[in-house]
């Protein structure tokens, strides 16, 4: 590791930024040297994506300085962050579906001779880029659009190295990646230390922070609350302690026992979709949490959709209480009392220019109407009911979706299950992008709901988070249910052991 | 009125009717002036206008929305206008307004496309639509009369026009006398584009032709573009309409197109004529009659290379 | 250099505090303050027409008379707000119109008329609206045909039928009752712009306060989301095609009123006319915000533009060069206005 | 297809052996299989022609016909594949190009032209289409208003703009040479046809071979990315809609020389056929997928669709009903052969 403390390669200071109506940031500072990786901590909503894209050109800070390379500079395009040496993997998946993945790659850097592009040997670097990421499987030409969310996130990976870049940002990629992957990005991530590059690392997982990072800086509520702190002298609590002001036990809730009577809600029985997943079945009764353990494209988003209809199963049945629902029917699927919080919020979750509440809603707002008329006050009430159960920041019903950060986007689509008060209710990646302490939360939630009565499946890329919450768990290898066994009897390795047997065979 | 003589009949004279009276204010509406031949109606009504010190001439915006022209021709009842010469882009559909500025003691002149009620207008002038057909058919059959196996095509304007009917009708009518009818026949819609998109698909579809109409010289430019891009000459063709640019072909000789049945487009400059004698209660000059009459229907004559310097100076420029 | 390490928790509570909206921004953010642009381009343009055509401009009779003209493509309007609000697109809207008037004015259906009821014209014309916006419902909703093409062929199709139809005629309207009931006054203003008046109310009711609204921006600001909310978005799209087959079916009585006749011919354009006045009024041409009192002020603005056009005897073409850039004007005040206080998402 | 996450640096050289498509596979995947549809709604089209109108229809001259009628529709359509696929739209095109004929075709121009040479028509055609195209960019890159209704405003008044300048009068084009160029043959073709076909393949090259294309897909497909990456979004969008104006502006040379006229009413609705050319042909209306090759399709099939209409002798209310439903036809056939392989990803 290269260090030079003499001359920091980045230093943020007192930068402040505002939008309508929210101060999103209200003095950070932030120094990065060269060939560390730099952690970011804060809570959803604490300001981490807006200071780093102060950084990358998207946002143009209110007040403050940005030193690079002992020069004060302001950053006014994407081009100026590129130019310098600052590349910046979004939060949100900043890829174009319609492109390949080497044109995706190569966007706006395209390998060309006088603006004709010499396509294979971008094929050739994108295929360099994907083996040294350890995808020298994926084809450089496929569509963008047609690979999972953690394959994009290994193509806006591979953009991010195809620049000759000092600082690579990267804002939460293990989010939608399986502990095999993170491992992965943690050896690229040495390979470019060692290097001398520096890496700014936003997670909200805090054993990553452990195992990865040298220094963290703490955001709360858009203002420092720690600068530089070394993570081998700070301790986790001191750091939720930094981030949240308060104390949070990262437990999973002790699971309440099943009654021995309780009711099978959901059936599932021999489920196939062709090109998937064959053969799925499994019940969960009344109070049980069941949870599908697996690596990233598995097959368990299509699992879960496929039982809500959302994809029409090529054959098999789907029954709530015991009654059989049509294949590929959403609304009859919501009518039996089912409901599904998906993984892509913002694409299948969100009316993101619509206010909060009314996203809070969507699935119930008929039931606050009379003969077809809204009750919007009704309407209103209960979402704020569910934002104050889940801790959602801002709390400000009328504000619209687009404005919530990453994590409490994801709590409106909890809250929107929350007031339809499902029997069976669906989860993938409920805690994607959820910082530490509303996932504490969200964990709490799941139990209650549960212990209410209700029949839920999970669905997580991170094994523990999987067996910590459920009852029952079903591993999944290759679109194949491989095991189902009592969470208490598999633990990390077990799973990863049988995932990796299972797609080797 | 303030001439004393107006109830004189034999005092109308040109240089009567010509001298300044008290001024008037006429308002004007007509069709979108999509294409050549209502360019120059609108173009010939502005400059008669502009001819009379004693015309105050309001022009609307050319539409072919009935619902807009009708409320234009609100605008000037509301305005009180002393007179309106209305083109309507549909005869029927301007006939309430009509009879509503009647009623509110405003003559209407209704130029080229007819009402569907006598009371909608004070004057009535018509081009002979039937009459152009007849005419060109006619033409056709005296220079095909011999051949009762000729190929006669046609290329008509906006098929969804009445007028186009009664050409397409008039036309029928007369090759029938003659024995012949047409045997291919598209529609384009008045404009040099249109013209030359059906003319070379009808050429193409028509390996030999002896006779083509076609209703309109503006479009005309269009369909001798094609012919000539065809490099097809074995038939004759007649025009309609009576442009300028068609009647030089003619004189010159040295084109497929033979003939054209005039439509005149000094129409509307009528109507603005008529308004204003109606207006200060003069009369047609050449009549004995006191008021200018009801009712006056234009002639559809064929120019040909024989008479066509007569008819050059009433030529539009498309 | 700074490298402190600060710790205040006390401020967590004050900022929450501060993010409540004040009355005045309630109000600007509502739909005063989206409309704002459109106001001020509407008061400019009165204030034009009074200065340059005076009392002929600024009279009672004259304000019917740009209402009026209003009336049907508003009626029109008032649909589109909803397909587009959708997220679709229906360019058969004035051929539709069309297509009903020709049907509702046929010899057949008028003497039918006479010998029962007036209201049977109207029946005839609002069924063969829906009917068509139903085949359009159909071929979007379940075809997957993009908006666009279908409707651009319904379009041509209708068009096309409503020729067949008539064969090309005008075809008048004789009907006593049905003229004395289109053509009528209440309360000195004459019944077309009731008609849109109500429409517009219902428009607004229908699109604010009740389920159907509500699902129609949901859908266009997030398809799949609503589908997988549980509304079932097929039937849902079905139904506002069908709602703007039935405004054109609304229109195609006024313009029967109004011309005494159907033809094949009513309604050209009215498409573009009609999308005009959606998107100037705001409604976001992409899906998802949709404004109905926006899209009766957009039909204001052209109408009166028309007006002032006409009043002081412009040329056509001059007419047509100042529309380019008033349109351009329009929306750009638009959308300044709509836009500010939701401050710059983007730099 | 499973992306399995191997480590094991051997069994990544295999799993990319199994995963390269084959042959077969990759021109089904290709321009090919995507344009499938077409080709057969096309095959369907010269059979039925060639069964109803017999010689008449398969006879060399007469394609010659149908593409001398694609082709300047079809330069248009080229102009507009970029718009369309870099997520904007271009209702002007048509009346840009009458606006170029106008000033190309004005006494002094021919005057000018024929004192030195006829290619200034040609430069002053292509300089009036790329200035009205530079008016459209900046309004839509720069002042930020909706394509749709930014090129409404260019066409209505581009229109009026000719119109006034034209006088409302048809100028008849008398400079003969470049009348003898815009009629000449070459190899027995017509130069309009060539002229097509270099700008088609000039098209497909821009689009699909240099980062000019790339950059059009990708801001279409997804512009915050795009600008992220780097992409100047806004000249890159301002260039596009230049790019639309010099094809209307070649488009204007064609048509002067195809009607040997110069007047404001030419392309009266183009941009209607040119949309519809381009959706049939594949392009997305939402932008980030276009294809020249099914835009070249798609102009094809509605001219031979008019060319069989006349080659059998149909009424013009017919054709139009005919052509609605064949419309709806075609983008269905597109639709489903262009998914096909792509599986059904929603029920
Ligand atoms: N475009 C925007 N307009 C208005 N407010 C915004 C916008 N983007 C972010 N905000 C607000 O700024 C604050 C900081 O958001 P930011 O996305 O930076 O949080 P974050 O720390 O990245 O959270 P997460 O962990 O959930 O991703 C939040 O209150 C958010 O609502
Ligand atoms: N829209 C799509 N089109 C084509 N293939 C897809 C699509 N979505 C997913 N797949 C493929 O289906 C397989 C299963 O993906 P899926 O995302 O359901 O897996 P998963 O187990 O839920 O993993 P993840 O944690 O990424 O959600 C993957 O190979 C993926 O590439
Ligand atoms: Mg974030
Ligand atoms: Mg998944």
């Amino acid at each position: 590791m290269i260090n030079d403390d003499h001359v920091a390669l980045l230093e943020v200071r007192g930068i402040t930024k505002a939008f309508a109506g929210v101060q999103a940031l209200k003095g950070v500072n932030l120094t990065v040297r060269r060939g560390e990786v730099h952690c970011v901590l804060g809570q959803n909503g604490a300001g981490k994506s807006t200071l780093i894209k102060t950084l990358s050109g998207v946002h143009a800070p209110d007040a403050g300085e940005i030193v690079w390379q002992g020069e004060e500079i302001t950053i006014s395009h994407p081009i100026a962050a590129l130019d310098l040496g600052i590349a910046t993997m979004y939060q949100e998946l900043d890829v174009v579906d319609g492109l390949t993945i080497a044109e995706n790659i190569f966007l706006g850097h395209e390998r060309s001779t006088g603006g004709m592009l010499r396509v294979g040997e971008a094929n050739r670097l994108t295929r360099e880029l994907l083996s040294r990421l350890g995808h020298g499987d994926i084809p450089p030409t496929t569509e963008v659009g047609q690979l999972s969310a953690a394959n994009k996130q290994i193509v806006s990976m591979a953009r991010a190295l195809s620049r000759d870049t000092k600082l690579i940002i990267m804002d939460e990629p293990s989010a939608v990646l399986d502990s095999g992957e993170v491992k992965n990005l943690f050896r690229v991530i040495r390979d470019l230390t060692a290097q001398g590059i520096a890496v700014v690392y936003i997670s909200h997982r805090l054993e990553e922070i452990r195992q990865i990072g040298d220094r963290i800086s703490v955001i709360k509520d858009g203002r420092s609350t720690a600068s530089g702190l070394s993570v081998a002298d700070t301790s986790t609590p001191e750091l939720i302690r930094l981030m949240t002001g308060r104390d949070v036990a990262n437990v999973f809730p002790p699971a309440s026992p099943i009654a021995v009577n309780a009711p099978v809600l959901l059936e599932v029985d021999d489920l196939s979709l062709r090109g998937a997943f064959s053969s799925v079945s499994f019940t969960v009764r009344a109070g049980e949490i069941v949870g599908l353990a697996g690596l990233v494209g598995s097959g368990r988003s299509e699992i879960l959709e496929t039982i809500f209809g959302a994809r029409k199963a090529t054959s098999g049945t789907v029954s709530v209480a015991g009654r059989t629902l049509p294949a590929g029917s959403v609304d009859a699927a919501v009518r039996a009392g089912m409901g599904f919080s998906p993984e892509e919020r913002k694409s299948q979750g969100l009316l993101l220019d619509e206010p909060l509440f009314k996203n809070v809603t969507l699935s119930t707002f008929g039931r606050f109407a009379r003969g077809g008329v809204l009750n919007e006050r009704a309407e209103r009430d209960a979402a704020r009911e569910q934002i104050a159960a889940l801790e959602l920041r801002p709390g400000d019903p009328d504000r619209p979706a687009r404005t919530l950060s990453g994590g409490n986007q994801q709590k409106i689509l909890l809250a929107r299950w929350l007031v339809h008060g499902t029997t069976v209710l669906l989860l993938d990646e409920p805690t994607r992008g959820v910082d530490v302490g509303a996932r504490a939360e969200i964990y709490t939630l799941v139990r209650r709901l549960a212990a209410a009565g209700t029949a839920i499946v999970v669905v997580s890329s991170e094994i523990e988070e999987v067996l910590g919450l459920s009852d029952r768990v079903l591993v999944i290898g290759d679109g194949e249910v491989l095991t189902t066994t009592n969470a208490s009897d598999i633990d990390e390795p077990g799973v990863l052991d049988l995932v990796l047997k299972g797609s080797a065979a | 009125g303030t001439e004393s003589n107006n109830t004189q009949p034999t005092n109308a004279s040109v240089e009567g009717n010509e001298a300044t009276g008290d001024t008037i204010t006429i308002g004007f509406s007509g069709p979108a002036a999509d294409h050549g031949w209502l360019g120059a109606i609108n173009s010939a009504a502005l400059a008669e206008a502009e001819k009379y010190d004693d015309i105050d001439l309001k022009v609307a915006e050319g539409t072919n929305d009935a619902n807009l022209q009708i409320s234009q021709v609100e605008g000037f009842i509301n305005d009180k206008v002393d007179a309106i010469v209305l083109l309507p882009t549909d005869g029927a559909a301007l006939t309430e307004v009509a009879i509503q500025a009647m009623e509110a003691g405003i003559p209407v002149i209704n130029v080229d496309r007819e009402f569907s009620s006598t009371f909608a207008s004070r004057v009535t002038i018509l081009g002979d639509n039937y009459g152009m057909g007849v005419s060109a058919g006619t033409y056709i059959c005296e220079e095909l009369g011999d051949n009762p196996d000729a190929v006669v095509a046609e290329i008509a304007g906006i098929d969804s026009l009445p007028l186009t009917q009664d050409r397409s009708a008039g036309f029928k009518d007369a090759l029938e006398d003659c024995g012949l009818e047409v045997s291919n026949r598209v529609a384009a819609d008045f404009t040099v584009q249109g013209g030359e998109a059906a003319a070379s698909q009808l050429l193409s579809a028509a390996p030999q032709i002896d006779a083509l109409w076609n209703h309109d010289d503006d479009q005309g430019v269009g369909v001798l573009a094609a012919i000539d891009n065809a490099g097809r000459d074995e038939f004759i063709m007649v025009g309609g309409a009576g442009s300028k640019n068609a009647m030089d072909l003619i004189k010159s000789g040295d084109s497929v197109l033979k003939a054209t049945v005039i439509y005149p487009s000094t129409q509307a400059a009528d109507g603005i004529r008529l308004a204003r004698l109606v207006v200060q209660e003069k009369a047609l000059s050449d009549l004995v009659e006191i008021e200018v009459p009801n009712r006056i229907v234009l002639n559809a004559p064929v120019v040909t290379s024989d008479n066509v310097d007569k008819y050059l100076p009433t030529a539009f420029e498309s | 250099m700074s490298e402190q390490t600060t710790t205040d928790p006390a401020l967590a509570g004050a900022s929450q505090q501060a993010e409540r909206p004040s009355a005045f921004r309630r109000v600007m953010g509502g739909s005063v303050g989206r409309n704002l642009g459109l106001v001020i381009a509407l008061v400019v343009l009165f204030i034009i027409g009074t200065i340059t055509a005076g009392d002929r401009f600024a009279d009672v009779n004259n304000f019917l008379t740009i209402l009026r003209l209003a009336s049907i493509i508003g009626v029109i309007s008032i649909g589109m707000t909803f397909v587009i609000t959708a997220g679709g697109i229906d360019l058969s809207v004035g051929s539709v119109m069309g297509l009903a008037s020709v049907v509702a004015s046929l010899t057949a259906v008028q003497a039918a008329a006479t010998q029962s009821s007036w209201l049977l014209m109207v029946v005839v014309a609002l069924a063969v609206g829906a009917a068509a916006g139903l085949v359009n419902g159909i071929v979007i909703a379940y075809g997957k045909v993009v908006a666009f093409m279908a409707t651009l062929a319904m379009l041509v199709g209708a068009r096309g039928l409503a020729e067949l139809i008539s064969g090309r005629r005008t075809q008048i309207v004789t009907n006593r009752d049905f003229l004395a009931f289109t053509r009528s006054d209440f309360l000195g203003v004459p019944i077309l712009i009731w008609i849109f008046a109500l429409v517009a109310v219902a428009g607004w009711f229908l699109l604010n306060r009740t389920t159907f609204g509500r699902r129609t921006v949901a859908i266009g600001g997030n398809a799949e989301a609503s589908r997988l909310a549980g509304i079932k978005v097929k039937r849902h799209l079905l139904s506002i095609y069908l709602l703007a087959g039935v405004t054109s079916g609304i229109a195609a009585i006024m313009m029967l009123g109004r011309t005494t006749a159907g033809t094949s011919t009513h309604g050209t354009l009215y498409e573009l006319d009609a999308i005009a006045a959606v998107v100037v009024g705001g409604t976001l041409l992409v899906g998802g915000r949709g404004t109905i009192v926006g899209t009766v002020l957009g039909v204001l603005i052209f109408s009166t533009l028309t007006n002032v056009f006409t009043q002081n005897n412009l040329d056509t073409s001059v007419q047509a060069v100042t529309k380019g850039v008033i349109i351009v004007i329009a929306v750009l005040l638009q959308q300044r206005f709509a836009t500010r206080g939701a401050a710059a998402r983007k730099s």
